[in-house]
């Protein structure tokens, strides 16, 4: 197994990452964009992919770097770090994974469009307001050589701006996964105010026309399929909850250095201190975890269930903390919106439901752990 | 009669009042920020039935049902009050008015405040005609409310008011304000505070609403560019106002908990509401039962204690620094219960104005509990020092 | 409903059993015994019958006082501050709720006898480790006009100690409640090495005859009886555990004030601090569940449940958090035997299992609030 | 060969070896106090194949694996020491010997000793001959561990030591004992104190037992009275010895710190535990299923923690202060699952010697682990400090 340590390559990467965030995607582009009434900066997104981020996990046979899973973890830490708003995960990671499992020329034309950021998706999983792959109910009858689909989703992240969709249904036998347009007749999406001013939808499918071209992989087996997606997607998810604590923990060490109540730096307080120590333990452990989900993924990906879920996880749990923990030692200031400290607590929160919550990954660790 | 025939003697008139002038759309429990009717003279009821139900209650002292009568309340006694409660969950009544006025004000008024003042100011607070509100801290003060820098230069018959309050809820559509204001700048901290009431339509006072993380500005900054406030309007004696701010943050810190307390409504919704997010077979989600049972174990002993402290003070046995106990428990258990609750709505809680309605918001609002009326770190520090008598 | 405030009967009462045992009962007592490998002082259970405390639940025509179950919690209280060794919860709690359940000559006869201190009994309901009292496979078999007991109970509280076993089993059609004389043939007692060096039996019963006279109430209907009796053993019990609670809390906050370590008093830490007064908070809030429990009991005993589980919930995580600080604050010697904290600790361990842990009790809570 | 196959063949031949090698009673996957061979003069196997197994595994160097084969260890690097410990593990084999002479004294005179003193003192330490214990704290210093009152009056070629240590683990079943000794009085605290190895068959070295709350005493007082240690007994230069101490200190927080990781066997258990705890439906329990779920994760995590250290000192990246970090995490994690075993365990764990063996005695040590070594508010106050940079 690779080693528990960042690689030069992976220190490198995320070095010129933050550079280019810093300048292009501070906290302050998703407060504009939310000013101005928007969830996407397409803009951004083409320069992402001219930096190749959009093809990170993209074969180099289609045009992308190939350059694996803890790398787009690297990338979506960074991302994490300042909130950046982009369809990174839905598509470059998510997307990319899923149509990768299937190699023909249909998905090779479209991981080539992905990793010049031609086009962008949504995964369309929930109906309820858990995550459960298999408690899906909406279906796909068979019609002649295709397939209908009917029924309703929630929670599609990016499903607002997406181009296409990655749709899960329930065929005769299983389930099954299609890759069809988003603009398809029958669809309509029903943007959802998201707390965290990032895209997402509720989408009704109404007798919506599938071709079995639509199908991506085999017909009532969509977790061949789905299942690596799903296991990139919330390492991602974890890096960038990581990240996200990252930054909210180094606003709040900031300011228990620099704030002074009672004649004194509130950071000579040792219950602060203690608290703020100890934060900083939950966030190094839950480093481990995220870099080891990378290293699974990339070098056993059949046996990384249990590192993908104990990533997201702790992340879930000590993103929760951190931004908890924001708030209050921040006082008062910390629950106005002219600070950011708002922003990353309902990242934070939307980000500990998405593709499974603490609890549904715990389970999932109970399981694979025989208790 | 004995005094339970007596107590049962005012539930059974009680509950025909109620049968008789509540009216129908008020009896759904609201406890949303919508359906809370504020008063004032900028209010705006949402609809008849609020108004009437307002003028009813008002005309019979329900909505200061312990004031007494000669002010506007109904001069309940404590069982008395206890029934009205009852009552009034029992047909699920929205409450006629809530106001800093009734909550804040109006003790400080009752307990420091001269016979005319009371007169004066209690009777429009309970009718919901004034509304006001309140201007304790100042920008970079945070925890130490002391440090009060508005100052009040003495002008022989009135103050010059100068200085800058925040937190001040709904500034913006109050009426008057109450506020700290440094009368002496020679004095110790605590020794130069006055407690002065404030027209806020009188000139040189202006408000700007804050926006906060849940999206709304239930809070403002205001301004005092030099304000004359005459003499009378001011609440006990001069330089002694952090007698009464105290006896006020005790009384704030007490009701603050007490949204924690899970024996007031929204308490009481927690198992409903969990219900709701269950299947069949019940909360089966380990995790989420097993918060859920500890935060409703802990609910209902904190309301118990809340319910012990009034026994106790009662029976004359002083509460002390427990408010500040009632303050921090009260307070993180109620952030932990919507923690809960956003949890156990999932991806429905995470739109505003959702299929949940304003669960996210609510939540948000929470994270201030532990913040304003003293933080949860002073408040621990009160009980070190005070109760457990540890040095430092 | 009565005031949730002690009356001056109840803080009289208090003062005087805190006189009492201080000086027959201090934790030394509690060691001495452990040292003298005994786990019963039957001099002092005299003691206290003759101040009248084995009768607190005891009717006054039996020569009991009567006093109910809030008194009985005052005293329990009191008698867990220094970690009284007596068979007070079983006999005098718990027995003596059960027999008034039932009104004739022999019930009548034995709380006269449990109130002037000539009987003890133990209450035998667990068969596994959790307790649960509608899991019993205990068998009573009719047999003529008699019953056949065969099964084996643990964890019984005072079983080794007891003259009387009041004795939880299976009849045709539910459970039924027996009180039979613990030397009866067929009885075999292991005393339990108990961490808490208290009384503790496992206990086989081989084919033990019972006539219908030592069934108590009526038989399959055990609950009608034994559940008041539950109820005031576990509220005595949380009542107990506060008591532990105070006197392991007192102790630590006295260990603040007077241990210096880098040149001041530990108590100047504030870290130590606001965690010592979260402490206090819990104890407070505890307290009022259960002064509450006793209220109901007394007052509203057909509704007393919520009250009881709530307390004995509250009692068991407090008493946890105390011992757990209490051990961690003062360092190294918290852990010798020589100091008095690890009986504490000890204590508060075995009264979380005994009749309901924290989880039994939760889900009481639960089932009452609907969810 | 590549790196791997030289992994893999060094795999295949350990295999073998244990498989020849480890006795049959040696598999079971001891772990308890009783399971432990300690070695030292006053040792006595628990049966032959202990003793087999112990110098079989000596003559290997496979007591102290990662040692130089010169000093009695087989001198493995990282890649094969993993190997080690997994092939061990899939046979369950127990630890052939650990002692403090291993975990501690060795990994302090590989990095401080003189070539001499590495040759003199290793190896019985691998062979299990020589027991060591350590001496470090003493009465009434409790955190402030710099605080060293045991004297070392300098008498040319010997110091004359007196005083007195407390927690000297197995003082009384140990040979020899490394302590903390002051050898400068007037030197600022931490510039006078040596590094001292000294024989406990000494004229003037007395041990006590101190019975803990477990009821076994594993721990001593250790007097020190008119003691003569040679000049050459001295690990480190005179008056450094607080730079040993501090990096063994390092080292027993990783190593406490791992007893709660949860991939070492205790850990790998847990689940195997709560399974046995459990009914057909599995572990049912909302409350207990809850705090088992965050406690495996947790484990899993801390040990994931402890890997990457290693990987990143391996690769030059210093871990720090980490330590402390491990330490704190580590502990705190352990006392949890002992009181979750508590739990799980019912009233069968609360019997001395009950059906569950020792699980309260193994629970009551538990509670040390965050005390010794540094407790966790030290270890919290270095993090803050040291890697946070918060004043103070």
């Amino acid at each position: 197994m690779a080693k528990l340590v960042m690689t030069e390559d992976e220190t490198m990467l995320a070095d010129s990452a933050r550079g280019f965030l810093d300048s292009e995607a501070p906290v302050k582009a998703l407060r504009d964009l939310r000013d101005a009434g928007k969830t996407h900066d397409a803009a951004l997104w083409n320069k992402m992919a001219d930096m190749g981020w959009a093809g990170v996990l993209v074969p180099e046979s289609a045009g992308g770097s190939d350059m694996g899973s803890a790398a787009a973890n690297v990338l979506a830490h960074e991302m994490g770090k300042t909130l950046v708003v982009s369809p990174f995960l839905s598509t470059a990671v998510i997307a990319a994974t899923a149509l990768r499992q299937v190699s023909d020329a249909r998905t090779e034309a479209a991981l080539a469009k992905i990793a010049t950021g031609d086009v962008t998706y949504a995964l369309a999983v929930d109906e309820g307001t858990k995550f459960d792959p298999n408690a899906v109910q909406m279906t796909a009858k068979s019609d002649g050589n295709g397939f209908r689909l009917s029924g309703k989703k929630q929670f599609v992240v990016d499903g607002g701006l997406a181009d296409r969709l990655l749709v899960l249904a329930r065929t005769d036998n299983g389930l099954s996964l299609f890759d069809i347009p988003a603009d398809r007749a029958g669809v309509t999406r029903d943007a959802s105010n998201m707390i965290d001013d990032r895209d997402a939808a509720r989408i009704t499918f109404e007798d919506v026309e599938a071709t079995g071209d639509d199908l991506l992989g085999t017909v009532d087996q969509a977790m061949d399929v789905l299942r690596p997606a799903l296991q990139a997607g919330q390492a991602a998810l974890a890096a960038e909850m990581s990240g996200l604590t990252a930054g909210a923990f180094g606003m709040t060490v900031g300011y228990l250095k620099e704030r002074k109540q009672f004649g004194m730096e509130i950071g000579r307080f040792q219950a602060l201190q203690h608290r703020a120590a100890h934060l900083w333990c939950e966030i190094e452990v839950t480093a481990s975890a995220i870099l080891h989900a990378g290293r699974m993924l990339d070098h056993d990906p059949e046996n990384a269930a249990l590192a993908v879920s104990l990533a997201k996880a702790r992340a879930t749990a000590t993103a929760q903390l951190a931004v908890q923990e924001g708030v209050q030692m921040h006082g008062g200031i910390g629950m106005t919106d002219a600070f950011d400290m708002g922003f990353y607590m309902k990242r934070a929160r939307v980000g500990a439901e998405w593709l499974g919550d603490y609890s549904y990954h715990a389970e999932q660790v109970a399981a694979l752990r025989g208790f | 009669m004995s005094g339970n025939q007596t107590v049962e003697a005012f539930r059974a008139e009680l509950r025909g009042w109620l049968e008789d002038n509540c009216p129908q759309e008020m009896r759904d429990g609201g406890m949303s920020e919508d359906a809370i009717c504020w008063g004032g003279t900028q209010w705006t009821f949402s609809s008849s039935a609020q108004k009437d139900w307002l003028e009813r209650a008002a005309a019979k002292g329900y909505t200061v049902p312990t004031w007494p009568v000669e002010y506007g309340g109904a001069g309940l006694n404590r069982e008395e009050e206890k029934v009205f409660h009852e009552e009034m969950a029992r047909i699920n009544a929205r409450s006629p008015l809530q106001s800093f006025g009734i909550w804040m004000l109006g003790p400080a008024l009752l307990h420091f405040g001269t016979h005319e003042q009371k007169l004066h100011y209690l009777p429009p607070i309970a009718r919901g005609e004034i509304r006001w509100c309140q201007g304790y801290s100042e920008p970079g003060a945070g925890s130490d409310l002391a440090s009060v820098q508005t100052k009040g230069a003495d002008q022989g018959d009135h103050w010059l008011v100068n200085g800058q309050k925040i937190w001040t809820s709904y500034a913006d559509k109050a009426d008057w304000i109450f506020a700290l204001i440094r009368t002496d700048t020679d004095a110790p901290k605590h020794k130069g505070i006055s407690f002065l009431l404030i027209d806020m339509n009188d000139a040189g006072v202006e408000t700007r609403p804050i926006k906060m993380i849940s999206g709304i500005s239930p809070f403002c900054e205001t301004f005092f560019s030099d304000v004359k406030v005459p003499k009378h309007q001011i609440v006990g004696e001069e330089n002694r106002g952090w007698d009464v701010a105290k006896y006020l943050l005790t009384h704030e810190r007490e009701m603050i908990s007490g949204g924690g307390a899970g024996l007031s409504g929204g308490g009481r919704e927690l198992g409903a509401i969990l219900a709701e997010s269950a299947g069949e077979d019940g909360l089966t989600d380990a995790t989420l039962r097993a918060d859920a049972m500890r935060c409703e174990i802990d609910a209902l002993a904190i309301g118990l204690t809340l319910e012990r402290y009034k026994d106790q003070s009662e029976a004359g046995q002083g509460a002390g620094d427990a408010s500040a106990m009632l303050k921090y428990m009260g307070t993180e258990l109620n952030k932990q219960r919507h923690e809960l609750l956003m949890n156990a709505g999932g991806s429905d809680a995470l739109e505003w104005d959702g299929p949940l309605g304003n669960r996210a918001g609510d939540w948000l609002r929470t994270k201030a509990n532990s913040i304003e009326g003293g933080t949860s770190e002073v408040m621990l520090s009160i009980v070190s020092r005070r109760v457990l008598g540890l040095p430092g």
